[in-house]
C-alpha cells in the first residue's frame, strides 16, 4: 500500500529499553543514517553505570534520542516526538518527558504482569486508556522478530536479541532513512558470523516492511536535508572530535603525541580511539593508574613530545600534584577532563561542570595553569588545538574541561583539511645552543611571552636539571631567597595572566543590539542556552549570549561585557563555580542559576528562567 | 667496553672522549658529611665514560629524598620529580624517546614507600630504564622516620616504641613483580658498585640495583656487617655468572640447595662439592634468584651481591616501537 | 567449625544459627548475566554463617569495578570505597577495630593497578584482613581495557594492537611483598572455593587470595582450561598441606623439585617417588610457594589451586595493641 | 667585676651559623629558660631544607630568633637587638635584617679566608670598619671553647661542637637567664655520654663566666617576667600544641584517636608527637603514602575512632579524592594542612597561605567540607578541638589549614585543664537502632545539623553499606536520579552553609569605635597584623582588627563586618586567595596585601601599608 508522506523540519525520537537491548546500537545507526542523509543532529544517549543493570528495572534503562532536521539544530531537544519504549520500565522512565500527541511505539510482548509489577506498574498502561493522549503503537516487537527469523538456525536468544533491528528497520522506514548503511554496518559487524549477519538483516527488514505493509503508520515522514556550510560532514561525538583534534595537533605542531591514561568513564573513549592511530606515530601507554599516566606523559613533554593526559574527576584529583610539577617546571602538557557527576565517584555516566574550581586551584601553592572548554562534540577538536597551542608556546599545563554530554553526544562535523588549520609548530622552538649567550640559562624567559626555553634532552650544550623546588629566576638553580620565591610567583602568574593577549575576545551575540540582559554560559551548555535563548527571542524578548572557552585566563574584554548589561545571567550544571570567579574577579552581581542533575540543562526551561531575568531587568 | 652495551643500541655513540670531570654539574653537592650517596655519586660520575654517550643523551631522573638530589650534581639532562614518581616520568621519556639513556635514582622511601606501584609496573613492563635503589632503610630528607626496609622494631622519630612492619626484601619484591635484571651492590664497594653499573648499562631493560647506601646522621653504620672490614670477609657472598658461589676469608662457605628450594649456607669441607651452587644469572625461573635473595632476610649472616637475575626480554619501548613501525 | 577461626579470636561470637538468606541484602544484583561473581557472592554468603560471627561485626570493605559492587549484596556493614584504595582504609579500620572481622574485595584493576601499593603494603605489615581478588584478567567496569593480569598481546578496547606489557602473577607478587597467607581458588570451583575462604579465616594475619573469576563479558573462558570438565582435571593441580602432590585424572601426574630451585611436572611412573613433592603450606621460606606460584606462568597446563602459603607471625593489629597495652 | 645592669621591656636576638653549628638548640634552650623564667615571647626558627647544607654557605645559614618581653607580645620581631653570628655566611646572611646599633656577636675564629671569599667577602667586615654602625663583639668563640674543655677526653672535633654550648652560656649571662633548665637538659641528652656532657656543660659555663669576667660587655640586662594571666604555662609551638589539641580531643569526645600519616616537612612533628602518647591509647599509622594515611583515618572514623591524618601542600594533593569520598560518605574526618611555601616541592621549610582554595575547592565535584585555621602556635591547641567538635557532630571532613611559621614558631601557653575545656561527647552520639523507626535509613539526616546516623560496625541492627556513588536521600542505596542528585548536591552544601550558625561571629577589635579601615586576615598572620596595627595606633592611627578561624562556612555576620567599613585591607602571603572569595562572596571590593617570601610578614612593613590605606580612606 502507499501512504501519504507528510513534510517535517524536524523530529526528537528517543529509543529507550534495558542495557540489554541494543538501544545505543539503534539509536547510533539511525544517527549515522541520518548524518548520510544530511540533516543536522545531535544526539543524547543516556545509560546507567552498570555494564548490565538488572533487567526489566527503571536503574536499568538505557535510552538514545536523537535531534535531526531540516535547519541548524543545538541540542537533542527537550521531548521527544516518538519514544520506542522496549519495556514498561522503558515506558515509565521516559513517560515524563513526552508532550502529549507524541508517537510511543511500545513491544507489548514485554508489558508482562512480571514487567509490569517489577516497576510498580498495577495496570497495564498499554490497555488503561492512560496513553490516550499520546499516539500508541502497540506492536509486539519481539515475537514478531523471533517469527521473521524462524527460518535461521540461530539460538532464540540471538532471535530475540535482533528486535533492535527490527526497530530499527520500522523507524528508518517511518522517516525515510537510507538503509545501505545499516546493511554494511550488520554485515561487518557480524562477518565471523555469517548466520547471525543474515538474521539481522532480515530483523531490520522486517521491521521495515512492517511499516511499509501495516496499517500501523498511516504516514510516513521527510525531512529534507540542511542547508550546512560546502564540505564534508562525518557525524562525531566529543571524545573522537577531542582525539583526532590530539593527532592533528601533533602534525600540525611537528611533535609526537605521547597518551598516558587510566582507564576512566567517560574519558576511557579517547584512550580507544588514539590507541588506534599508530599510523601518525601516537604513542598510547595505559597507566598503573591516573599519576603514573601524567607522570608518564610529562616526562614525554620533558623529551620533546607532546604530552597528554585523560581522565574524569576522581582521577583528575590524583594527578594534582603532578600538574604542580609541571606548572613549577614549566613544561607544555595537555590534561583533559571529561567531567562527570561528583562528589567522589558519584554518577559515572552522568554529565556535570563541577571540576571548573578545582582545575584552577586544585593543587597545592600558586599554580596558575591554562583552562579552556569546548562548547559542542564538535569544538572538542578545535579545543585540542588550542590547548596545544598554549602547552607549547607558553610551556604550561593545559586543562581542557570537556564532560559526558559532549563526550558521548554527537553531532555532523565538517572534516576540516589539514591545509586550512594553524600551523602550530610556528608557535614555538626547541632551544638550540645560541639562543643562551654563555652558560645556559634553563629560566631565562622570553620578554613576549614569559616563556623559559624548552630544551630537550639531545641538544648537546643544554644539558640542565630541573626540578618542582624553588628556582632562581633565569639560571633556575634551587633557591630559598624570600625575594625570589616571591618573583616566581609572580612571574609564573604573570605568564598565565599574558595569555589573555593572544586569545579571542569574548563576543557577544546581541542581534538587536539592545539587550540589557546577557546569558552568559562555558563548555558544554553552549547549545541549550542557545535554544533557550532562540525560544526567548522567538517570544520577542531581547537577550544577548556570549560564552566562555577560555577560563583561565579570561579574555581580556570579559569585564567590559559584564559591565554592558544590567543584568548577567551564568547557568551552570554545578552550584556556581564560574559566578563565583567572575564576582570576585569584576565584582560583578552576576545571577546564578543551578541544576545539577546529572543532566544537560532543557532548554525550556532555560528559556523560562531567561524571561523571568529579562521581566526583572 | 668493547662493544655498546645492551641498553645504548639505539642511542648515539660520542666520540669525544669524555671524564669523570665532565659528569659534574657546577653545583655544590649538599649531602651530610660522610654520606654514602658521595661515594656512590663519585662511582657514577666516574663510570659514566665508560658508556661512549654523549652528555646531552644521558638523562636522570630522581624523585625526593636525599639520594634523589644526585641529578643536580651530574651534567646531563636531569629531572628532579615529586616523591615516588620518578619510574612512571621516567617510563613516558624511555618510551617516547629511545635514542636517551634514562636512568632513575631513588631511595628506599621514595621507591619502596609511596612509589611502590609505579616501580613494579616499570619492572613488570620492563621498560629500558636503569633503577638505582640507594637503600638506606631509613628517611633521610625528612630527618630519620623508619621506612619500608627499616627491621621490625627500629626505634626512629615516628615509632619511638619500635616500628611494627615486617620490612620489604626490595630483591624479593623486584623478582615477584617479575623483573628482568636485578644485582644488589654496596656504597663503599666502588670496585663492585662499578661492575653492577656496567652490569645494568649492559642490560636492556628495565634494570633493577639495590644499593646498601649508608647514613651515618640516621641510620648509621646499619651495612656494618658487609662492610666492616673484618665481618664483611665472612657475610658477603659475591654471586659471579658461571662461578661457583664461594665465600668466606678463604673461601671455606658455599651455598647449596636445601629442602623446599631454599638455599642454605655450608662448609665447604663438608659437603660433595657437586651439591654447591654455581652461579646461573640467566635461568628464566625467577624461583633461583628469589631463593638467593632470601638469604640475608634476618642479619646479614650471607649477603649475597652482584648480579642476582638477568634474563633478556623484550622491552615495552621496542614493542611499542614496533608496533608503530608495523603499520607505518 | 570446631573451634574459632584464628582470625576471630578477638571478634564476640554469634550465638543465634545464622543462614545464608541472613547476609543477602535487600538490594538488587547488578552483575551481567552469566557472571563469575555470582557464584562468589554465592560461595561467600552461604560460608559466613560458618564464622559464627554477628553480621553487625562483619566489615566488606571493597575498591571500585564490577566486583567491588559485592558489599552492596551482603547483609553486614560495607564500604564501596573508591578505586585501589580497600586495603588502605581496610587497615585503618581492622587496627583501631579488632572486634571486626574484616573482609576486602577487590578486582585484578583495583589491586594491582592503581592499587598495587597499598596492596603489597597491607601484606607485608600483615594487618588482620582477608583479601579476595577476583581476578578476571580485564577491567570490567570500564568496559573492557587489559589489566595487569591479562595475557601479553591481549588484544581490547584499549589495545588494539595487543597488549605489550608482561602480566604480574598475583601470587608470585604477593609472595615477594612478604605475604604470610597465599592462596588460589576459582569461581566456579564453589567447594574448593569454600574450603579457601575457610583457610583464610582461619589465618590470623592479611591473608591474599586470588580468585579466578570469568567475565562473560569482555574476557569468557579466560580460565577455560581449567573450568572446562575434560580439560581442567589435566591442568588443575590441588595443594593439600601434607599432602603428595598429584593431578590428572588418575593422578598420574605429580611435582617435582627441578634444577635451580625451579619446580616442574613429572609422570609419577617416572620418577622415583621419594623426588615427589609432598606439599608444606607451613614452611618459612616463601622460595617454596614461590616455585609453585610460577608454575602456570605461560599457559595453564599445572596450575595449583589451593592454600600455597600459611605461616604464622604477629599481625600489625596484634602488634599495635600490645605496644599499647604496655603502657597503659 | 660586677657590672651594671639595665632594665629592658623586650629585647630580640637571633643565633646564626650553619647548619651544624647547632643553632636551633641553643636557641631552643635559651627560649626555654626565658618560658620558665616568665617572659611573654614568640620564637622563629629559620632552616634550611637540607639536612646538613654546605657548611660555610649561604643556604647553609641556619638562624633562630627569639622576642622576649615584660609584657605580651605578637611576633619573633623584625629586626634583632642582638646577632650572634657564627660565621660569615651567618653575617652575610641576616645584617640586612639589624638595625644600627645593634649587637653583633661574632665568632672570629670563622672568618678566614676561605670561609669569607666562599660567600664572596673580599675583605674581613669585622675589621674593614663595614661594622661600625653596630656594637661588634668579636669573640674567637671556637678557640675559647676548645682551650676551656683542654681538660676533657673527648675529641677535637666535639670539643668545637659545644661552641653553641659557650654562646649560649654568654648569652644567658647578658641577659640573666636561668641555667638549670640546660644543665638538667645536659645530663639527661648525653646521659650515655659523661664525658661529652660534662664537656658541654663546662662550655656552658665558660661562656657564662666570660660574660661575666671580660670586658666585653660592660652592662648586663634584665627583662622582668610579664604579668600573664595566672596558670601553669608551658612553651609551646604549633605543631606540639595541635597534637596535644588532638590528643585532649579524643579524650573529652571519648574517641579512640588513629592517625594515619605520611611523613612530609613540616608536618612530620605531629606524627613524631602523636606517636609518644601511647597511653591515651592513640594509634599512629606511618602508611607508605598519603592516600593509604587519609585511607587508614577515613576507615578508622567507618569504625567509630577520631580519625585524623596530617600532611603538607603535595600530600594535600594525593588526599583529594579520599577527602571527596569521606564528604560523600559523610563521616568525620581531621586532615592537617601544616602549609609550606609552593607550588610543587617548593621551599619545604618555608611558610606560606596558598593552600587555602585547594582546601575549599580542591576535589572533583561539589564536595564541600569545613576549613578552619589557628592563628598562634597555642591557638592550635584550641583548633583541633574545634576541628573535632565540627568533625564529630556534622559528620563531615574538616581541614585545618596550619603552616611552617606556626609549626615551628612557640610562644608561652598556659596549660588548660580538662574540667575547663568544652565536652565534645555531648557534641554528637553514635546512632543506635531505637533511632531508626523501621529500615535503618543511613542517610537520614538529623532535621537540625543535617548531619546522617553514625551508625559504627558492631551496632546490632544498622547494617548498612555505603560507598562514593550517588545516594538516594534518606535510604543511601544507589542512586542515579536527577532530582535526587540535584538535592543531595544542595543537602551536602547546606549542611556545610549551615554550622556558621553553631560558630563564633567574628569578632572586631576597634578600640576607638571610629576606625573606617579594618585589616582582615586569616591563620598565621595574626602576630603580624597585630604588632602591624599597634604600630598604627600607637602613631595615632585608628584602624581596626578582625581575624578569621572560619574559613568555610564563614561566620554569619561576616558580610555586616564588611559593610561596615570604608575600606578592607586582606594581608596574605599567598597572591589574596581569601581575598577572592570575600569579593565572590560579598562584592566587597577589598584591597589585597600579597607578600610570598616563605616568611611571615614586617610588622613594620604591614603598619606603613596599613598607613597607606588609612590616608586615602
Ligand atoms: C608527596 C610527598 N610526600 C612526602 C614528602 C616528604 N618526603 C620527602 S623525601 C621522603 C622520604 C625520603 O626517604 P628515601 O626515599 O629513603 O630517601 P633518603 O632521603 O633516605 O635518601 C619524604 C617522606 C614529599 N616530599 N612529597
Ligand atoms: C580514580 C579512578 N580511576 C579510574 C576509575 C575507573 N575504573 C573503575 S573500575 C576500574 C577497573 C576495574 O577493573 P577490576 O578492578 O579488574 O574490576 P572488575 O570490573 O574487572 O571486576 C577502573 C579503571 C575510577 N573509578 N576511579
Ligand atoms: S640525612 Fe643521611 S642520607 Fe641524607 S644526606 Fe645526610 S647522611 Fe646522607
Ligand atoms: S562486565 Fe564482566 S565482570 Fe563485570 S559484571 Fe559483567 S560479566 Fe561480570
Ligand atoms: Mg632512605
Ligand atoms: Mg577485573
Amino acid at each position: 500500500m502507499t501512504k501519504q508522506i507528510q513534510q517535517l523540519d524536524r523530529v526528537i525520537i528517543r529509543f529507550a529499553g534495558d542495557s540489554g537491548d541494543g538501544m545505543q546500537l539503534a539509536g547510533d545507526r539511525f544517527t549515522q543514517e541520518t548524518a548520510t542523509f544530511g540533516n543536522d543532529l545531535s544526539t543524547f544517549p543516556n545509560f546507567p553505570a552498570e555494564i548490565r543493570a538488572p533487567a526489566g528495572t527503571l536503574p536499568g534503562v538505557s535510552s538514545f534520542q536523537l535531534h535531526f532536521a531540516d535547519h541548524d539544530i543545538l541540542t537533542p531537544g527537550d521531548a521527544p516526538d516518538v519514544l520506542v519504549a522496549m519495556n514498561p520500565a522503558a515506558l515509565m522512565a521516559n513517560l515524563d518527558d513526552l508532550p502529549r500527541g507524541a508517537d510511543i511505539i511500545a513491544n507489548t510482548d514485554e508489558f508482562t504482569k512480571r514487567n509490569l509489577t517489577k516497576v510498580g506498574y498495577d495496570a497495564n498502561p498499554l490497555e488503561d486508556g492512560s496513553l490516550d493522549a499520546y499516539q500508541l503503537h502497540a506492536i509486539p516487537i519481539t515475537s514478531i522478530t523471533v517469527k521473521a527469523l524462524e527460518g535461521f538456525d540461530i539460538s532464540k536468544k540471538d532471535a530475540e536479541r535482533a528486535k533492535n533491528m527490527f526497530s530499527l528497520g520500522m523507524l528508518c522506514w517511518l522517516y525515510n532513512r537510507p538503509a545501505d548503511g545499516t546493511l554494511r554496518f550488520l554485515e561487518s559487524k557480524f562477518a565471523s558470523k555469517p548466520e547471525i549477519m543474515k538474521a539481522n538483516i532480515a530483523a531490520f527488514q522486517a521491521g521495515w516492511n512492517y511499516g511499509e505493509t501495516t496499517e500501523e503508520f498511516s504516514v510516513q515522514y521527510e525531512i529534507k536535508p540542511a542547508a550546512l556550510p560546502k564540505g564534508n560532514y562525518r557525524n562525531i561525538n566529543g571524545n573522537t572530535a577531542l582525539s583526532i583534534g590530539l593527532v592533528a595537533a601533533s602534525r600540525l605542531s611537528g611533535l609526537p603525541l605521547f597518551l598516558g591514561a587510566y582507564p576512566i568513564t567517560p574519558a576511557s573513549d579517547i584512550l580507544h580511539e588514539l590507541s588506534k592511530h599508530k599510523r601518525f606515530g601516537v604513542k598510547t601507554f595505559q597507566a598503573e593508574d591516573e599519576i603514573s599516566g601524567v607522570g608518564a606523559a610529562l616526562g614525554a613533554s620533558f623529551g620533546g613530545a607532546l604530552g597528554v593526559t585523560t581522565t574524569s574527576g576522581p582521577g583528575m584529583c590524583l594527578k594534582a600534584e603532578t600538574i604542580g610539577l609541571a606548572a613549577a617546571v614549566e613544561l607544555p602538557l595537555v590534561i583533559c577532563d571529561i567531567q562527570r557527576a561528583g562528589p567522589s565517584t558519584g554518577m559515572p555516566t552522568k554529565t556535570e561542570q563541577a571540576d571548573l574550581l578545582m582545575a584552577l586551584y586544585g593543587r597545592n601553592g600558586e599554580s596558575p595553569v591554562v583552562v579552556i572548554a569546548p562548547s559542542t562534540p564538535g569544538d572538542c577538536f578545535t579545543t585540542a588545538l588550542e590547548a596545544t597551542r598554549l602547552a607549547v608556546k607558553y610551556r604550561t599545563p593545559v586543562i581542557i574541561l570537556s564532560d559526558g554530554y559532549l563526550a558521548n553526544g554527537s553531532e555532523p562535523w565538517r572534516v576540516p583539511d589539514l591545509a586550512e588549520l594553524p600551523d602550530l609548530s610556528a608557535e614555538f622552538a626547541f632551544a638550540s645552543v645560541d639562543d643562551s649567550a654563555g652558560a645556559f640559562q634553563p629560566f631565562k624567559r622570553d620578554p613576549q611571552t614569559l616563556a623559559r626555553p624548552w630544551a630537550i634532552p639531545g641538544t648537546k650544550g643544554l644539558e640542565h636539571r630541573i626540578g618542582g623546588i624553588e628556582k632562581a629566576d633565569g639560571s633556575g638553580t634551587i633557591s630559598y631567597d624570600p625575594d625570589n620565591h616571591d618573583k616566581m610567583v609572580r612571574l609564573r602568574q604573570a605568564k598565565i595572566d599574558g595569555i589573555a593577549a593572544d586569545i579571542a575576545p569574548l563576543e557577544v551575540d546581541d542581534p538587536d543590539g539592545d539587550a540589557r540582559v546577557l546569558v552568559l554560559g562555558w563548555g558544554s551548555t553552549f547549545g541549550s542556552i542557545g535554544a533557550a535563548i532562540r525560544l526567548v527571542r522567538l517570544a520577542g524578548g531581547s537577550v544577548a549570549q556570549a560564552h566562555l572557552r577560555h577560563l583561565s585566563p579570561f579574555p581580556a574584554n570579559l569585564g567590559d561585557v559584564l559591565k554592558r548589561f544590567d543584568k548577567v545571567l551564568v547557568p551552570e550544571i554545578n552550584l556556581g563555580q564560574l559566578a563565583l570567579i567572575l564576582r570576585g574577579r569584576y565584582l560583578a552581581d552576576v545571577i546564578s542559576y543551578n541544576r545539577v542533575r546529572g543532566l544537560p540543562f532543557r532548554a525550556a526551561e532555560l528559556a523560562g528562567v531567561i524571561e523571568d531575568v529579562i521581566a526583572n531587568a | 667496553m668493547p662493544d655498546t652495551p645492551k641498553s645504548l643500541t639505539l642511542v648515539p655513540h660520542s666520540d669525544e672522549r669524555l671524564g669523570m670531570k665532565d659528569f659534574k654539574s657546577d653545583q655544590e653537592v649538599r649531602w651530610c658529611p660522610g654520606c654514602g650517596d658521595y661515594a656512590i655519586l663519585a662511582a657514577f660520575q666516574s663510570f659514566l665514560p665508560e658508556l661512549e654517550v654523549p652528555r646531552e643523551n644521558l638523562v636522570i631522573v630522581s624523585g625526593i629524598g636525599c639520594s634523589s638530589r644526585l641529578p643536580y650534581y651530574v651534567n646531563s639532562y636531569g629531572l628532579h620529580s615529586i616523591h615516588g614518581r620518578a619510574p612512571a616520568i621516567a617510563t613516558g621519556l624511555a618510551s617516547s624517546r629511545q635514542d636517551l639513556s634514562v636512568w632513575v635514582i631513588t631511595g628506599d622511601g621514595d621507591a619502596l614507600s609511596i612509589g611502590g606501584n609505579h616501580l613494579i609496573h616499570a619492572l613488570r613492563r620492563n621498560v629500558n630504564i636503569k633503577i638505582l635503589l640507594f637503600n638506606n632503610r631509613i628517611y633521610g630528607l625528612t630527618k630519620g622516620q623508619y621506612s619500608p626496609t627499616s627491621e621490625q622494631g627500629k626505634v626512629t622519630k615516628s615509632t619511638p616504641f619500635g616500628s611494627l612492619d615486617t620490612p620489604f626484601n626490595p630483591l624479593s619484591l623486584a623478582l615477584g613483580a617479575e623483573a628482568s635484571f636485578v644485582a644488589r651492590t654496596i656504597d663503599s664497594d666502588r670496585k663492585h658498585l662499578t661492575s653492577v653499573l656496567r652490569a645494568a648499562a649492559d642490560h636492556r631493560g628495565a634494570a633493577f640495583v639495590e644499593i646498601y647506601q649508608n647514613c651515618p646522621i640516621y641510620n648509621d653504620d646499619a651495612f656494618l656487617p658487609v662492610t666492616e672490614p673484618g665481618q664483611r670477609e665472612h657475610n658477603v657472598v659475591r654471586l659471579e655468572h658461571g662461578q661457583p658461589v664461594k665465600y668466606g676469608p678463604e673461601g671455606e662457605h658455599g651455598l647449596r640447595f636445601g629442602k623446599l628450594g631454599s638455599i642454605e649456607a655450608v662448609a665447604v669441607a663438608d659437603v660433595d662439592p657437586e651439591s654447591l651452587l654455581v652461579h646461573d644469572a640467566h635461568v628464566e625461573d625467577p624461583s633461583y634468584a628469589f631463593a638467593l635473595s632470601r638469604l640475608d632476610q634476618t642479619d646479614f649472616a650471607h649477603t649475597p651481591i652482584g648480579v642476582f637475575r638477568s634474563v633478556e626480554r623484550a622491552t615495552y619501548d621496542d614493542r611499542m616501537s614496533e608496533q608503530i613501525s608495523a603499520v607505518v
